[in-house]
């Protein structure tokens, strides 16, 4: 069996050239690729979360080992039989209408990449049609919808509503958080759950998923 | 139009640098003086959550009258001898100019009623939010979001502002990735020649509409900078040291309203303050523990240590066992105040002073580059650059310079991860160039337009 | 069981009695000693409205859980040497004596937790609630009433609180009326004569339950009793000086608890304790601007210049822009305490003790009495009276000379309708005869069954 | 005509001597005796009241003028005929079950009390039932409910739940205050009125008995 462990520290490393050369390595000697994808490079990612998680790392340093992880996924891409899946799921994630904190917002996409979701950042201001639109061309799971001022945390009650509207309610789930929001708000807009944290967020984006394969 | 180059500061040694007292003390018509010797409580306060459109905008204001209200006759009650109003206008009261300036009549005429009734001084800071970005943006300088923000000043000053504020935000897009990235290079450029050159621009006009309307032009603060990386240092996504330094670069951004005529008194969430009253002798607003309210501070103490006034940042109108927080705030802050002139009185205001600034610097690196003594040294190397560009960056060196030192001499407690972050800002201020316009043609490339669009703030490389 | 007849101060002089330390520190097992030279944060919490039912339990300790994590892990952020948790309980957790031990497990198992992982250092008062009041009150001594309460503090001491603490109320009732009709010698009646005896019978059960359980006795409040008054001064609804003369004649029953072997820290909202420092060494709670957040104050600043302990009163889990109220609050007293033992550790503990002091003594009767000054004149005449009661005639007394004193001597500004109200007092006092059982069968007539029922109190004139 | 200042003066000092001397005077003078009430005693209170208002008054002064001011109706009332009004209308006021602060509410009864209502004060720790029981046998118009602890603060509800139940409801105006309460709050309990002090509980009351007597 192939040792995974050089590729995922150089992952855990943010270091590119490692990883090129790693990866390289195992397509060379013909290792799954999927197994390249899930053992060595998200493997050495979710470390990285560990880390995180536990301050052990900063966002600058996560950044250059996603962006690592990604540029190894690349490459091994090509291997791959369509329709193979290199994630667990995909996440929509934006700062609602109105609002243009985007800080928060990549955090979440960031630690949700590190666990191996595939994360559509559609940016922030984005209208409820937006993610709408963005659900359905991705085959979003997950909504994530982030507000930080308490005068913008009303578009998520909107966004929620166009979902029922356009009918596509029932196959996503939403999530939502941002300073001034709790899951009491949450409960109120009838959205699926509330995270405090990005960590929070993996967690719940995790359970959500599960019950929804579970269904 | 002013243009001042400060080239000397204000102050002849750092000891004489301390709360209440100001080089260029404000003087306003009600016969206060910020920075004349006492310290005034600054109170800030927000709405609770709620929609602000025209169909709510009576129970809006129906909230600020409220606020005002149980803030006017608390410090009746207390005795205070003056304090000032802050209202950060929310989006919605600046995308409609009108609204802040109903918002503004409402705020300013409760606070008149307790004159006229009491004797009951105090004055009212009108912050217009900046709201130049988002998607709609078409230019910095012109168009819908210019001519909302400079509608809502004169609004505001028109409606009896005493001081207008903003939080400028010129750059801010850049400086977030720069922040995210811990990236140096492009947190000095964001701030040395995009952030100060929008700053020179905004602050033109805000000093004309002052002039025009009889108030004063009272300062920025770089909260959509250094707060930022402030935020993120507390959280530990970043590390402490950047947001020390970025802090201190900051001072150089908002030292441009200053030297476009703002007079103080400078914002109280720019922490940056500190330095901007050694250089310049600007009566500075400031926040610490009694802001819990709106974040944690590891600089709880210490941010009073030099402060003008005395602010609470922001409270939402929601209650407490107590009373309305707005009411409960004006009250602490009060006697926070009471504490630190009464001390003035006694003669042991140096005193006070020194506790405050020991509480908390040894702590944090954002708490130790507030000690006065530190901040005169620092600043005392800021005013030897010819161009922001320039101050911005020996601002980033001399603070490493100075936080090295206070750790190699046991003031300041930093971990090793904070120290290899320290080497490695050094290094990426060092592969700087000295020319700006060789620093600009190299960093942006390096920055994506939905970051920082040149023509959006007609930034040309050459003419830098 | 313990009787200590206090006849002589624990101070020499006014100029020893200061903040943080107390002539007999209460050394605790983890090594934090109150009195012994700092100041410790004393955070007090409360549910947000809820109902409290067997249904919502686990609801109520996920609140209490998430208040405690909030604030230990805030305290050990900023470096707090050490702090204290106080658990007012809510009457259903008094009522239901199990779950008042559900919530002291929970909150001890997460300050727990923090010792062990950090070495946070911090302590918890279990304050039981006196639900000996209401229609279906049997008796104070013995049934459903007294069983919870003494059944809650068993729960609560098995269950690892640090401090057993309570608000009793044995006379409240008439008191109320006492205070609604600014009715002294009733007050004097309620206090000297029902207070002090129910608390004796009252705490020599905490003491004994606390010797068994091994945690330690604090202490009790007046704040049934002054504290009504003074919400009710504040309102403008009796004169301020009734407040004051309660307060102090509210030392003597407060001083009880110690006679009957509490050791202290003595509870935060019992203004008194200044007294009971100064007569009995006792350290003390204190609370002043910091607790805003639980009801507005005169005694903003100077309540801390003696103040062992320094706490908010009370804040609810709510959220504010900050984080949640009771994060918030630890914050704000942490910052608050690095001052006062700043100063210690730089040897300016009498000079920032003097400036709290005079923040706030001129502008009421009810901060003035609280100068450790005029407390320690005070002090020394009521232990020249034999029993509570003549203890508590001569507390009304002598503050009735002080206050006079303070207004002629131009130390303290008093109107003309506060002035009337002094004179009213001194005759009401001087209308009371010197012999106690006289007092009661003069006074016993006036007072309503369902005010006061001396049969529920096994209350005997002659036996007095 | 009478001269009902003297008799006005001594209800605002709460002398008993002198309103029992000046009551005596004007009966035998023949003064209407609902003018007596209304003109000389109601008039005294009224002018204690808006004292107490603007803190001109402390509260034992205003509770010896209401005595003095009751003790003088005493004297008048068996002059009335039968089914004469002698109020504006009828509070049962009352702390809610499971709470035992008193002050406060006695305090908007007194208040009450100066504005010409009859006050009925049912005390602390009050079940719904009882509410209703007194609103039954003294046909009060509003129920005034007081509670001071979050925790009881939902008792309010019951009240009115109960109200609703035992078909009063129509009947009655039902009104709350107390620390913890808000007008949010009274809403969401089907409140008809919030008050935020005892001054604010007079306006209130006599605000709806007006739009009650005008039905
Ligand atoms: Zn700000
Ligand atoms: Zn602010
Ligand atoms: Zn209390």
């Amino acid at each position: 069996m192939f040792d995974f462990t050089e590729l995922s520290n150089a992952v855990i490393e943010g270091d590119n050239a490692q990883v090129q050369a790693k990866v390289n390595e195992a397509i060379n000697t013909k290792v799954d690729p999927l197994e390249i994808i899930n053992q060595g490079l998200i493997g050495g990612m979710n470390v990285v979360g560990q880390r995180f998680k536990v301050n052990d790392m900063f966002v600058p340093e996560v950044l250059m080992s996603a962006r690592a992880m990604n540029m190894g996924i690349e490459l091994v891409k090509p291997l791959l039989a369509g329709g193979e899946m290199t994630n667990k799921g995909t996440v929509i994630i934006g700062t609602v209408k109105g609002d243009l904190h985007d800080i928060g917002k990549s955090l979440v996409g960031m630690m949700l990449e590190c666990t191996g979701y595939k994360v559509v950042d559609l940016g922030v201001d984005i209208a409820p049609e937006e993610f709408v639109v963005a659900a359905r061309e991705n085959n979003g799971q997950v909504l994530a919808l982030s507000a930080l001022l308490t005068t913008t945390m009303l578009s998520m009650k909107s966004t929620v509503d166009v979902c029922v509207e356009e009918g596509i309610r029932n196959n996503v789930k939403i999530i939502v958080g941002g300073a001034p929001i709790t899951q009491e708000f949450a409960d109120q807009i009838g959205a699926d759950g509330y995270a405090g944290d990005a960590a929070g967020a993996v967690e719940l984006v995790s359970k959500l998923v599960t019950e929804m394969a579970a269904r | 139009m002013a243009n001042i180059q400060f080239t000397e500061l204000a102050y002849n040694n750092a000891d004489e640098i301390i709360y209440g007292y100001a080089k260029k003390p404000v003087v306003c018509n009600n016969g206060m003086v910020i920075g004349g010797g006492t310290v005034y409580p600054e109170v800030n306060l927000t709405l609770p959550t709620m929609l602000i459109s025209e169909e709510t905008m009576p129970k809006v204001l129906a909230q600020y009258d409220e606020m005002i209200h149980g803030i006017c006759s608390k410090a009746h009650e207390l005795h205070s001898p003056g304090f000032i109003i802050e209202i950060e206008l929310l989006p919605p009261c600046t995308f409609n100019p009108q609204w802040g300036k109903d918002v503004t009549k409402v705020v300013k005429g409760v606070m008149d009623e307790y004159s006229t009734k009491f004797g009951q001084k105090s004055l009212l800071r009108m912050t217009v939010v900046d709201v130049r970005e988002g998607k709609t943006l078409a230019h910095m300088y012109k168009g819908e979001h210019w001519d909302n923000v400079i509608n809502t000043f004169k609004g505001c000053a028109e409606a009896g502002a005493d001081f207008l504020a903003i939080e400028s935000i010129g750059g801010k897009q850049l400086h977030d990735e720069a922040v995210m990235n811990c990236d140096l290079p492009k947190a000095v450029f964001s701030l040395g020649a995009i952030g100060c050159r929008d700053m020179g621009i905004l602050w033109d006009e805000i000093v004309k509409i002052s002039q025009e309307y009889n108030c004063i032009p009272s300062g920025d603060t770089a909260c959509g900078f250094a707060n930022t990386s402030m935020v993120m240092a507390h959280k530990n996504f970043i590390p402490k040291v950047f947001a020390a330094i970025d802090r201190v670069m900051c001072a150089v951004r908002t030292l441009v309203a200053v030297e476009r005529g703002a007079v103080g008194p400078d914002k109280d969430c720019g922490y940056e303050g500190v330095y901007l009253k050694a250089i310049s002798g600007t009566p500075i607003s400031m926040e610490g523990k009694t802001a819990a309210c709106a974040h944690s501070s590891c600089v709880g103490n210490i941010s009073a240590s030099v402060a003008d006034c005395w602010s609470n940042e922001s409270v939402e109108n929601i209650r407490l066992l107590g009373g309305m927080a707005p009411t409960v705030y004006i009250e602490q802050l009060i006697y926070d105040c009471r504490l630190m002139n009464g001390a003035t009185t006694r003669g042991s205001a140096k005193e006070i002073r020194d506790i405050l600034i020991e509480s908390d610097k040894m702590y944090d690196p954002q708490a130790y580059i507030l000690d006065p003594k530190v901040a005169f040294r620092i600043s005392g190397e800021i005013i030897k650059g010819k161009t922001h560009f320039e101050r911005t960056k020996i601002a980033a060196a001399a603070t490493i310079n100075e936080i090295r030192a206070g750790f190699k001499d046991g003031l300041l407690q930093l971990d090793a991860k904070e120290l290899k972050y320290l080497d490695i800002f050094e290094k990426q201020l060092k592969a700087i160039p000295d020319d700006e316009a060789e620093f600009a043609k190299q960093i942006l490339p390096m920055c994506t337009v939905d970051k920082f669009d040149p023509a959006k703030y007609d930034f040309n490389v050459a003419a830098k």
